[in-house]
């Protein structure tokens, strides 16, 4: 059997840039199966991308449903950004009950969707980010930041969360004002948010839209010169970027301690980025969809769909990145297996991952680990 | 009938219309001439509501009609034309006069929809008046012409044309003889003649041409530099000094010379 | 070749298209271009409305189209009797308010002499009115969206059906076009063009930003449909035999079945629409507008009254968009401000209109349907496109991998070229203005 | 000349003008004739589908309109004859584009010839009245100093004492050698002064003379000039 | 001394990048008005087109950086204009060749060039991303700042920083020079004039003389030349990336439309308005009344008249209020 992954991801549109080195991970993922040969008794595996656009729901879904109802893709991966995200979950994945497993939509909402049990996520909801992220900066003795975020249900929802706890635990966030991606300039914005002032920044915004606009312009005019990001804003841009004009600036974004990420990064090495945001979790989704099938001993999404959580998680032999091979033997024996890969994937409630964190700072101008939590 | 009191239009510092009182009498035909530039259509639009006045007062039979937009003075039966034609490009000249009676019920949208029968009926008899307008300006030939396409001259019938597709009160012209041809232009004024007879008609016409306003106008009022210079009969302005340096002049310098080569 | 019988020919090649999407590609994928034209042509005649009968050049279709779907969230949505407790009584006597303060300033405006003393009494009225309803409304609003904010967080809807959403959206509209054509519609050509686009803007801005109202960008999903469920159809015992009847799987079939069951509803709006458009075009109705889309000194000078006018059809045209806003939003179960980009949802539109030919509400649609198709088409095409281009080269070439890597690109290029392809050889537009 | 607008019907049948050094031709005709197309073909605004057109002799049918002006064409059209955004002055200066040698000379004369326009060379065009927009295009046509000057419908809607002042500078123009074409619905004044006279109907040569044999012709009298 | 700090606090947030930003804009702006004016149509290829400028730029820049030519404290860029501005010629020009003279050639109605016009900004954009990517790409190199915040708090004593970039100095100045160009050539020489007149009356420019297609091509020089400049200087300002100069459309229309198409006084007003409205009607008064205020009158909140959410509403409603006092922009633009 060939066994078709649908690939959603927004290549054209605002996350244009990010979207190739995710979708090459799953890729990566999808060709190591395909590779191994150990799939559903020799079962091959092609990937076939389309085009979320991000903001376009009507032309996400008319996508997905080609995926599915032409190409017959038997799971998504995908999509990325939540708006189309729920939109092809209800209009073209539950109606056509598909697998979707998206590796970055993190929307709070998403935990909540009427979904028959067909989608999960790699990424964690925001709502635990703000509370990871409230603990980094208390434990800096920071008291009071500037909030921005991202005009969208990813960065409103991320800031919102922030907001909540970081006053909870007796912080002040002096204004919690949005910026639109994508705009021309952004000095309305860092006006304001100098004015209000804080001891440092937070940007919940995207590496390669407005949130390095914003940072841009915070250090040019001196408003802030340290900022706290969330992990929409880190990656190997960020670096690019600034480079040491942030020195000492901290951030989380989803991750571990577990080898997972280095072993990830070794395997891919130059092909691509493989630290660019959520091209782990792109990996690790399409891993996992492919395990579920595994262990289901179908491809049928409406059999492996109830799979998932079984492989994602303990108990079983740990899985890291280049180890699927081992996996699907493991499965066809008949075993457990609990899918770590690269971002030590441990799916929850709805089906969502729990939320680990690496906690970063910017030394030298290069992104370094404080630790794990 | 329509009687304008000191009225001024300023273009920034400079004053097209300044400070024209005048007096037009139901039932006249009434010539308006001036220098180029003399504010004749300026006032024309000060009065048809196009332009609003910078100052001065605008009546007509006792009511005041300063600034009133111009589809509310059609209405009360004021029409006028325009002296660089007007027309409805992309329409066909039998449309450009079909569209001119207010009141159709097709122009109410509910009527498209659901009063179809009746409508029908008062095209057919619309479209059989402008027929007969057509015949009587000679271009009922061109019925079905865009009416962007037609010549100059035939544009200038049309834009009068328009005017006799309703029961008027009083027609503005300016113009309408400027391009068209002479022989035609008789017919026109003969026809302005009846209609000022037999409907009751009040026309004011601007016109260079002394022959034409000759032939219909009594009286004539001549502006200059936005004023009333002079007011009377045709021979009365003709002799008037003023109107003839202003306006008149005394004729070709060099005819005599032209014949001979 | 006559008009008609070309028309006719059209009219069947982009029913081949969409026939031959079923046939390569699947059924599913071929109504759902079908659904969205169907939507996408409600918009064009729309558009064509105030442009090719009126020469309005109405640049902010996104902002209806967006109140449209804010229509079919507020009508269809259950409400949320928390946010209600919590706050609902006190933004509704905000928002009176503001709108009290704003009628009691232009009531002032009319009732007082011309001078100082209007002007003062007028910013009087409008600074200690915008004080009391900021005072009255954030409060609420506060309240209302602390409630369940990652579900709820806001005053949800009326719980009505939803079919009652598509009037009410065009009204919704109806009414925004009615304030801004008594504002706006003063100006010409491309001056129209730039306020309607800033509308469209301040609409979508508000409708990020005020989550009391639907959310604001966090979306809201899951609304009620016209149509059963796939799920529902699939677990009916009596469906699935039917579909097996069929021969046709049960899943294929309940999709198929709702998606047929949209294409029904839109195209019975779509042809009542039609028809009334075309019987209001070619009436003297039609001839009044197109003469004061010709020359408005004159057709004002003819006794059309051009601003009343230019109002009614604004409003008409703006309704219709709004309508094909709720059909839209009930068609994807969900509203989501951050996808309202003037790219898909004015521009495309306008190039729906222009490439079917403005003027003419066949060409209208045609050049929806056909537009859309190639919107979701190009992808695939633009991506066979440069496979084609690629097949003959190096396995490893860097040029070959480059142009696979920006194959997504293929997608605005393609479009770009199918553009000025059709519009080369039908300048006016695929079925031109007679 | 045979020819029509894009693709419609022919509205010039066979019809043929000319005028020499020094002379004034008028065209006259009711309207529609096809007066004002017959001054387009002879410009080169329109495809002639037959004949040609000749100047000095030399066979210019292929010609550009630019390229015509090049060749010391110059024309007056009836509509939309003046630039509305430019001023008054620009408006001339346009008028001397092709010339490179000084043309302040040219341009004082002209103002002495209308003496309005310098009083308003710094207006826009566009705000001039009827008759002075005339006044703008013919002095325009005049800059150029051409070999032949062609004018459709110059005085129309020109006061009295404007006309005669222009008929006056065109017979001065004529004099120094300049041939002059022109359209006129004031025929009988044109025709006065006219050499040779061209009456169109429907696109062809009804009667052709002498100026004054047409005026005195009771024919043409009365179908075009009014009795 | 407090008076000094709210005043450089101001020029530091809203002032300096008000003015760099409208700069910017203006010199897009002058671009669109130009096509309106001249060829009359709302060319919606304008983004795609300082995009592409630009990127030819970049190119060369890298070339230059990797060959090791430099320009001193100025960045490289500059050095590599002419070629962005070359190409971006030759590019519009064959644009203009096979798709738009039918178009004029046809005396289509505008609405068709504006239509047509997304068809060819479609084009470009696909063609930008398949050669240089839709990322973010830096090619500014050379003095980052003429005085940056902490150089001039050191240097003054103040508590507020006032920083000037380079790049926001090298936009203020060439936008200065670039407008007074265009006006003498516009308004003094013959070509200028032509171009003026050919744009009022087709026709009748014909009848004068004037050849049109030099008319057009030059033109689309001129424009090529203004949108590579625009895009550069914003690029070496902020950053390349695609998505952004197609995003930067609707501020320059909004900017020549507010200051009256087709005028090219208006598109630097209208690039102004808006540039100022933007930045300066969210602005949080907070700190500049901190300071001058006595401190029992010092506010608690933002001092804010709306959020920055609204920011851009907030330029749009001022367009408006601009647009109903003056119907055709600020300087009577033209409508087709
Ligand atoms: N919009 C305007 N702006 C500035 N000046 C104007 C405007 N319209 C007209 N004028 C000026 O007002 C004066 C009167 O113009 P008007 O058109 O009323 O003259 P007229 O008497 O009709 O002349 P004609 O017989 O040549 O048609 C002219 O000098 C003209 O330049
Ligand atoms: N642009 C056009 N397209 C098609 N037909 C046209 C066009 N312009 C004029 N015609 C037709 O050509 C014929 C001759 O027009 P022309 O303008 O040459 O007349 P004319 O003799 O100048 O009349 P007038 O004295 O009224 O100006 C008319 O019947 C007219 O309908
Ligand atoms: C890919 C990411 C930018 C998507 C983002 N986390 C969202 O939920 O929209
Ligand atoms: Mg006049
Ligand atoms: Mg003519």
């Amino acid at each position: 059997e060939d066994i078709k992954i649908g690939i959603i991801l927004g290549f054209t549109g605002p996350i244009e840039s990010l979207t190739p080195s995710m979708a090459d991970g799953a890729e990566l993922a999808i060709k190591e199966v395909s590779d191994s040969g150990l799939l559903l008794d020799g079962s091959t595996v092609t990937p076939v991308r389309a085009d979320s656009t991000c903001v376009d729901a009507g032309a996400a879904t008319a996508a997905a449903e080609r995926l599915i109802t032409s190409d017959g893709v038997k799971g998504i991966m995908g999509a990325d950004c939540s708006g189309v995200t729920s939109a092809i979950l209800s209009n073209a994945a539950v109606p056509n009950g598909v697998v979707m497993i998206s590796p970055s939509a993190t929307s709070p909402a998403l935990s909540t969707a009427d979904d028959n049990g067909l989608f999960f996520r790699t990424a964690p909801s925001d709502a635990r980010q703000g509370v990871v992220m409230t603990e980094v900066l208390m434990e800096q003795g920071i008291e009071e930041v500037a909030v921005t975020y991202t005009n969208n249900d990813y960065g409103k929802g991320l800031a919102d969360s922030f907001q909540a706890a970081f006053e909870e635990a007796g912080g002040t966030v002096t204004i919690n004002a949005a910026h639109e991606d994508g705009k021309a300039d952004y000095s309305a914005e860092v006006g304001a948010l100098a004015s209000a002032g804080g001891d440092r920044l937070v940007v919940a915004g995207y590496v390669d839209q407005g949130g390095s606009g914003i940072v841009r312009a915070a250090l040019d005019t001196g408003a802030f010169d340290t900022f706290h990001f969330p992990d929409g804003m880190i990656g190997t841009q960020l670096e690019a970027n600034f480079g040491d004009e942030i020195e000492g600036s901290t951030g989380q974004h989803p991750g571990t301690d577990s080898e997972g990420a280095t072993v990830f990064a070794e395997i891919v090495g130059d092909a691509f980025d493989s630290t660019s945001p959520f091209t782990p979790e792109s990996y690790d989704a399409a891993a996992l969809m492919l395990l579920a099938m595994q262990a289901a001993g179908s491809s049928d999404p409406s059999v492996y769909k109830d799979k998932v959580m079984e492989v994602a998680n303990a108990p079983g032999e740990p899985i890291l990145p280049g180890e699927l091979g081992k996996a699907l033997e493991i499965l066809a024996e008949g075993g457990d297996v609990d899918y770590v890969g690269a971002t030590a994937v441990e799916l929850i409630g709805p089906g969502e991952s729990a939320g680990n964190y690496r906690e970063i700072v910017v030394e030298d101008g290069v992104i370094s680990t404080v630790k794990y939590r | 009938m329509i009687v304008v009191e000191d009225l001024h239009k300023h273009f920034g510092g400079f004053h097209a219309v300044d400070g024209a009182s005048l007096e037009i009498s139901g039932g006249s035909i009434t010539g308006l001439i001036g220098p180029n530039g003399a504010g004749k259509t300026t006032l024309f639009n000060v009065i048809a509501g196009v332009l609003e006045p910078t100052s001065g007062r605008v009546t007509m039979d006792g009511e005041d009609i300063t600034g009133l937009p111009p589809h509310d003075l059609f209405h009360k039966g004021l029409l006028r034309t325009f002296q660089i034609a007007h027309e409805f490009s992309s329409m066909t000249c039998r449309e450009n006069l079909m569209m001119v009676p207010g009141g159709q019920s097709g122009e109410t949208l509910w009527n498209t929809w659901f009063g179809r029968k009746r409508i029908a009926d008062e095209e057919r008899a619309l479209a059989a008046k402008a027929d007969e307008v057509l015949e009587f300006l000679t271009i009922e030939h061109l019925a079905d012409h865009k009416a962007g396409q037609v010549s100059g001259g035939q544009k200038k019938l049309l834009e009068l044309g328009r005017t006799m597709m309703v029961d008027a009160r009083i027609v503005f012209l300016d113009e309408v003889g400027a391009g068209v041809n002479r022989t035609l232009l008789n017919t026109i004024g003969d026809a302005i003649v009846r209609l000022n007879k037999e409907r009751g008609y009040t026309f004011v016409v601007i016109e260079h041409d002394m022959d034409f306003i000759g032939r219909l106008c009594d009286p004539v009022i001549c502006m200059a530099e936005g004023k009333v210079l002079a007011e009377g009969t045709l021979d009365e302005i003709k002799a008037n000094e003023q109107v003839i340096e202003a306006y008149l002049g005394t004729g070709l310098k060099n005819k005599a010379a032209a014949g001979a080569g | 070749m006559s008009a008609p019988v070309k028309n006719t020919l059209l009219f069947a090649l982009v029913g081949l298209l969409i026939l031959l999407t079923g046939v390569m590609q699947s059924w599913n994928s071929a109504l759902l271009i079908l659904n969205m034209g169907l939507v996408s042509a409600v918009m064009a005649i729309g558009v064509n409305l105030q442009w090719g009968f009126a020469g309005l050049f109405n640049v902010g279709v996104m902002g209806f189209v967006a109140l449209g779907g804010l229509g079919a969230v507020l009508v269809s949505m259950p409400p949320v009797g928390e946010a209600w407790a919590a706050g609902g009584l006190g933004v509704l006597a905000g928002l009176l308010l503001g709108a009290g303060t704003i009628v009691a300033a232009i009531i002032a405006y009319r009732r007082l002499p011309r001078g100082r003393g209007r002007a003062l009494a007028m910013a009087g009225i409008l600074v200690v009115g915008f004080f009391v309803y900021r005072a009255v409304l954030d409060p609420s609003v506060e309240a209302v969206e602390a409630v369940n904010p990652a579900a709820t967080g806001y005053l949800g809807g009326l719980g009505l059906p939803v079919l009652l959403a598509w009037p009410v959206g065009g009204l919704l509209a109806a009414g925004a076009a009615w304030l801004i054509g008594k504002t706006a519609l003063g100006l010409r050509s491309d001056y129209l063009a730039i306020a309607t686009l800033g509308i469209a803007e301040i609409i979508i801005a508000v409708l990020k930003n005020e989550d009391w109202l639907a959310r604001g960008v966090k979306n809201v999903v899951g609304l009620p449909r016209p149509v059963p469920y796939e799920i529902d159809l699939q677990n009916d015992p009596g469906f699935v035999e039917r579909a097996a009847g069929l021969g046709i799987d049960p899943v294929t079939a309940s999709t198929l079945y709702v998606k047929v069951g949209y294409s029904i509803l839109f195209l019975v709006v779509l042809l009542v629409l039609l028809w009334m458009a075309q019987m209001a075009l070619k009436s003297p109705w039609g001839r009044m507008m197109r003469a004061i889309r010709d020359n408005e000194v004159a057709a004002e000078a003819m006794g059309k009254d051009v601003t009343g006018r230019h109002l009614q059809i604004f409003i008409l045209g703006s309704a219709v968009c709004g309508l094909a806003g709720a059909m839209m939003t009930t068609l994807d179960g969900q509203l989501t401000p951050g996808t309202y980009q003037p790219l898909r949802f004015t521009f495309l539109v306008w190039v729906m209109v222009i490439v079917g030919g403005s003027g003419n509400n066949f060409g209208a649609v045609l050049g929806a349907l056909l537009i859309w198709f190639l919107w979701v088409q190009v992808e695939p095409i633009g991506l066979f496109l440069i496979q084609v281009v690629t097949s003959g080269m190096a396995e490893d070439s860097a040029l070959r991998l480059h142009l696979l890597d920006s194959a997504a690109h293929m997608r605005l290029l393609t479009m770009g070229v199918v553009l000025l392809v059709v519009l080369r050889f039908s300048p006016r537009g695929l079925i031109p203005e007679a | 000349m045979t020819g029509g607008y894009g693709a419609g019907p022919d509205i010039l049948h066979d019809c043929t003008v000319a005028v020499n050094r020094g002379e004034i031709a008028v065209i006259v005709g009711p309207n529609g004739a096809g007066k004002s197309t017959a001054m387009k073909a002879i410009f080169g605004m329109l495809d002639l589908r037959q004949g040609s057109v000749r100047l000095d002799g030399q066979d210019i049918t292929d010609l550009s309109p630019q390229d015509r002006v090049v060749n010391g064409m110059g024309f007056v059209p009836q509509t939309s004859n003046i630039f509305t955004s430019l001023t008054v002055e620009e408006n001339l200066e346009m008028g001397a584009f092709i010339r490179r040698d000084d043309f302040s000379g040219t341009m004082a004369q002209i103002y002495d010839l209308f003496p309005i326009l310098k009083e308003k060379r710094n207006q826009p065009a566009g705000e001039l009245s009827g008759g002075q927009r005339q006044q703008v295009a013919v002095g325009r046509a005049l800059m150029t100093e051409p070999k032949v000057l062609m004018l459709d419908e110059p005085t129309a809607g020109v006061s009295p004492i404007v006309m005669d002042e222009l008929f006056d500078r065109i017979i001065e123009v004529a004099r120094t050698g300049i041939p002059i074409l022109m359209v006129e619905q004031n025929a009988r004044q044109a025709l006065e002064i006219a050499d040779k006279g061209y009456v169109l109907v429907q696109g062809r040569n009804a009667y052709t003379g002498t100026g004054k044999e047409l005026l005195e012709d009771p024919e043409v009298r009365r179908s075009f000039l009014g009795g | 001394m407090d008076l000094l700090n709210a005043l450089v606090a101001f020029a530091n947030f809203v002032f300096i990048p008000a003015v760099a930003y409208g700069s910017q804009l203006a010199l897009g702006a002058l671009g669109v008005t130009l096509i309106y004016g001249i060829l009359r149509f709302s060319n919606f290829a304008h983004g795609d087109t300082m995009a592409i400028g630009t990127m030819v730029t970049v190119l060369v820049t890298w070339w230059m950086q990797s060959v090791g030519i430099s320009f001193g404290p100025l960045p490289t860029a500059l050095l590599a204009l002419p070629f962005g501005i070359l190409g971006c010629m030759a590019l519009v020009l064959v644009t203009d060749r096979m798709v738009y003279r039918f178009y004029r050639a046809q005396k289509a109605k505008p609405v068709i060039l504006v239509i047509v016009s997304m068809g060819v900004m479609f084009i470009y954009n696909g063609l930008t991303r398949f050669i240089i990517g839709p990322d973010d790409q830096r090619f500014s190199d050379g003095e980052r700042f003429i005085i940056s915040a902490r150089t001039f708090k050191e240097m003054t004593g103040l508590d507020e920083g006032l920083a000037f970039k380079t790049t926001q100095g090298i936009t203020i100045v060439t936008a200065v020079i670039v407008v007074a160009l265009l006006f003498w050539f516009l308004n003094r020489t013959r070509t200028g004039k032509s171009m003026r007149a050919y744009s009022d009356n087709e026709d009748l420019a014909l009848l004068s003389g004037i050849n049109p297609e030099r008319v057009v091509m030059y033109t689309w020089l001129i424009v090529a030349a203004l949108a590579t400049v625009a895009g550069v200087l914003y690029g070496l300002d902020k950053s390349f990336k695609p998505f952004v100069y197609f995003q930067l459309l609707l501020p320059i229309f909004a900017s020549a439309i507010v200051g009256g198409l087709g005028s090219p006084i208006g598109a630097i007003a209208g690039g102004f308005i808006i540039a100022f409205s933007e930045v300066t009607i969210t602005y949080a008064w907070k700190k500049v009344l901190g300071y001058t205020l006595p401190e029992s009158l010092e506010p608690d909140g933002l001092v804010q008249l709306l959020s920055t959410d609204y920011k851009f509403a907030v330029s749009f409603i001022i367009l408006l209020i601009v647009l109903l006092f003056r119907p055709t922009g600020l300087f009577r633009g033209k409508s087709v």
